[in-house]
């Protein structure tokens, strides 16, 4: 588990200690939005448990817990949200047809990148985007069920799993 | 600026209103369960974006909508997370999926 | 229109008879307990049915402290805390349930009675 | 406006009702419990605008965080059971 | 418009219920409650008790399901056909349900500010509320300062649940050899974002905790939500791993603890010359005073329903099949 990518930019252990307390610390105060004295402590306690929880859970031990977020990430999530409105629309066009084209596929699609995280942020991609849908990741390899050929073959250009690999390439 | 926000908001939220009805039908009319999970996958990824992305535009910058936006990522974290483990859970029972035609691609990456 | 005011006093005694049937009907435990929630849920509609006032709100002063019709805070109170209990006591029920399972290896009622009766049978 | 959305979320819970009763796996049946859960999250979101009150928006919070604990117990259910018993694997439920 | 979503909604919970009776696969049944609670909530909600809704969202959406759940796999999943007895039960209930029908005919129409129940406590409490006790939610006001009494006894109601289960469960002959508990270790997206979404489902436990004063929230509902993030963890990686992260000598403490602080309150409210329960005295201004004392009852409530609902939890999911 130690080195998985060679070009992954590894999260020292307390650095992603760290990144966690900030984010629960600011999510508190966004959440709570009252900004006296005994709430603010109360916060920081609650954050601050939250944290000794998280740390006695062992989430910190291996590398499954980063979070790569980037610029690129926004990127990538905006080209999601385009892909997620194309598939929906042509989910709906299937949908309010009499006769329900439906012609369901099942593939193994390789994911380009060793890191699990990566991995898990591919088929949840593929299953946000509405036609595909991940059942089973096993050792990097995601099959996917499609309700379509056309969806399928949208899904083997690779477009998805290149952007994703490429987030972590930087 | 205010009405074009407003028009825009409304926009959004009827449209998120006709994904989530389509997903409905869609979930009741399509054949099979992995079939079916496809269409509630409509209501589960644009409905979401589109009715919460409303409400954002109409809540303006307020603490209100950042906790909406809090509201549409976990949905959008979970959802997916809840679709995957019932389909992991439909084939662990043995579930076979109807299919016209199996592919593969092994080796694409 | 008069009577659409009653709805939610018909849905909640509807609910409670079909949650009293499954109890009093059904052999399966585990059926019983589910007809024992659905009776507490009953009860919890009825209960903040009568709590709702016309053109109320929740019984939260806003922060702007604009004057406010508030519904009545006191039915809620009462079945905010029941609703707690309710789940402990089911999970209650359902340990028994389970006891029940390894002790007789079932969990239907006729048939536990028919093992009792043998057991007696047996030891005259 | 508000109340259209309103409208197509309660139409879109009834369907997915029926489907819940329809069946005919429970697998579909958990499906449908899901698409209630996302459509409730959204329906509370959007009374808490139309009542004007968007401080209770904590209700649709808790939704969206816990609600799928329970298809992971679903999950978890099942592998247990073809853990106990894996002839009992490919029978179907219902 | 309220209304008419309120009738809809109730339908649909109507229709679920009597399935839910209806239904041999006892699974099924458990679905089908969970989409009663959900529709429960929703209905709460459009009743104005945001409080309450809450508290059967923290519930229903994880909790009990897990339990039915976890009772179903160690008794039995379908229930047998029974004979006879039928017609008698249904005729009772029918002849009930006629009667309890022709009684609502009297009751006052659904929010009518004229019925009854708004005449006698309730005004006096939305009333009193900000002078003497000053905080904007006036259910918690009710439930931890004017009612606190009634409140203590459900606390020591759901702490006996507690323990009643424990007994029952705890003890029971080992007849296999320990296997560890895998949960769902080997299912790597479940486990990733269960992992990034376990500190936030914590974090909102506390806030929700520590906010009862001002919007819907309290020691209940943060209970259940606390108890439900790590009821999750148990199901990623395994009982064992959450019975190592929250020992039991912990978790009975929790249990009797939370209940004791609340006690105690009181007590010290005797001590420093006020009533049980009477938290006025407990600083030297009577407002600030009910805060802390407030505070410390939600905190007292909060520890012991997290406790109670994770013992209950853990004593289903950890014994093993017979």
């Amino acid at each position: 588990m130690r080195t998985l990518d060679p070009h992954s930019p590894q999260i020292p252990r307390l650095a992603s200690i760290l990144i966690l307390f900030a984010l629960l610390a600011v999510t508190w105060l966004v959440w709570s939005g009252f900004f006296k004295a005994l709430l603010l402590f109360l916060g920081l306690v609650s954050s601050v448990l939250c944290l000794w929880l998280t740390i006695r859970m062992r989430f910190f031990d291996d590398y499954l817990f980063c979070l790569p977020v980037g610029l690129g990430f926004v990127g990538y999530l905006f080209w999601l949200l385009r892909e997620v409105l194309k598939s929906s629309l042509d989910v709906t066009k299937i949908v309010l047809s009499p006769s329900l084209p439906v012609s369901p596929r099942i593939a193994r699609i390789r994911a380009g990148s060793e890191h699990p995280y990566d991995q898990v942020l591919f088929a949840n991609s593929i299953t946000l985007t509405p036609g595909t849908l991940s059942m089973d990741v096993d050792k990097g390899v995601i099959t996917v069920h499609s309700l379509t050929e056309e969806g399928m073959r949208d899904l083997m250009s690779g477009e998805m799993d290149r952007r994703i690999t490429a987030l972590r390439r930087k | 600026m205010e009405t074009v926000i407003d028009i825009v908001s409304w926009l959004l939220l009827t449209s998120g209103g006709f994904f989530v009805l389509v997903g409905g039908v869609g979930a009741l009319r399509m054949p099979n369960l992995y079939t079916r999970m496809h269409a509630a996958s409509v209501t589960d990824s644009i409905g979401p974006i589109l009715v919460i992305g409303g409400l954002i535009l109409q809540a303006g910058m307020t603490l209100v909508s950042i906790k909406l936006a809090a509201i549409l990522v976990f949905l959008l974290l979970t959802g997916p997370t809840a679709s995957n483990a019932l389909a992991s859970a439909a084939m662990l029972s043995g579930h076979r999926p109807g299919l016209a035609q199996k592919m593969s691609a092994e080796d694409e990456s | 229109m008069e009577y659409l005011g009653l709805y939610n006093y018909w849905i909640a005694v509807i609910l409670l008879m079909t949650g009293f049937y499954a109890v009093v009907a059904k052999r399966n435990m585990v059926k019983k307990l589910i007809g024992l929630s659905l009776f507490q849920a009953a009860v919890f509609l009825m209960y903040i049915t009568m709590g709702k006032v016309d053109g109320g709100t929740a019984p939260i002063f806003s922060a702007d402290g604009a004057e406010q019709i508030f519904s009545n805070p006191l039915p809620q109170v009462l079945i905010l805390t029941a609703i707690v209990v309710g789940i402990s006591t089911t999970a209650l029920g359902l340990a028994i349930v389970v006891r029940t399972k390894e002790e007789y290896g079932t969990i239907e009622e006729d048939e536990i009675q028919q093992i009792d009766g043998q057991d007696i049978d047996g030891n005259e | 406006m508000y109340i259209a959305v309103a409208l197509a979320l309660v139409v879109t819970m009834g369907l997915a009702l029926i489907r819940a009763l329809l069946g005919p796996t429970v697998y579909d049946r958990v499906l449908a419990v899901n698409m209630m859960g996302t459509k409730t999250v959204l329906l509370l979101s959007v009374i808490t605008f139309a009542i004007g009150r968007p401080d209770f928006l904590d209700l649709a919070l808790a939704y969206a965080l816990i609600n799928f604990i329970g298809v992971l117990a679903v999950l978890e259910f099942f592998r247990k059971r073809s853990e106990l018993d894996p002839e009992n694997n490919t029978k179907e439920a219902e | 418009m309220n209304l008419i979503f309120g009738i809809f909604l109730l339908t649909l919970m109507l229709i679920t219920g009597i399935a839910v009776v209806r239904t041999k696969n006892l699974f099924v049944a458990t679905t089908l409650m969970g989409i009663f609670s959900l529709l429960l909530a929703a209905n709460f909600f459009l009743l104005d008790a945001a409080d309450v809704a809450l508290t059967e969202a923290a519930v229903g959406a994880g909790i009990s399901t897990v339990l039915f759940l976890s009772a179903l796999s160690l008794t039995a999943e379908q229930e047998k056909p029974c004979f006879g007895g039928r017609l008698l039960a249904l005729s009772v209930v029918v002849i009930t349900t006629l009667a309890l029908l022709h009684a609502t005919l009297d009751s006052p129409q659904l929010g009518d500010i004229n019925a009854p129940v708004h005449q006698h406590v309730a005004p006096w409490y939305i009333d009193k509320t900000p002078q003497v006790i000053d905080v904007p939610n006036i259910v918690t006001a009710v439930l931890a300062s004017f009612r606190g009494y009634d409140t203590l006894g459900e606390v020591f109601v759901v702490f006996t649940a507690g323990i009643g289960v424990m007994f029952l469960l705890s003890h029971y002959p080992r007849k296999k050899p320990h296997k560890p508990h895998e949960g769902l270790r080997h299912y790597l997206i479940q486990r990733l974002v269960g992992r990034t979404v376990i500190p936030f489902i914590l974090l909102f436990g506390f806030y929700v905790q520590f906010h009862g004063d001002f919007g819907p929230g309290g020691g209940f509902q943060a209970g259940a939500l606390v108890a439900a993030a790590i009821i999750l963890f148990a199901l990623l990686e395994g009982t064992d791993q959450a019975i190592h992260i929250i020992p039991s000598w912990f978790l009975n403490g929790m249990v009797a603890g939370g209940a004791l602080l609340y006690s105690a309150v009181g007590v010290a409210g005797m001590l420093m010359g006020g009533n049980f329960l009477d938290y006025s005295v407990l600083a030297s201004d009577p407002v600030a005073g009910q805060h802390l004392g407030i505070l410390l009852i939600e905190l007292g409530v909060g520890i012991t329903v997290t406790g109670v609902l994770l013992s209950i939890f853990l004593a289903f999911a950890s014994r093993k099949h017979f």
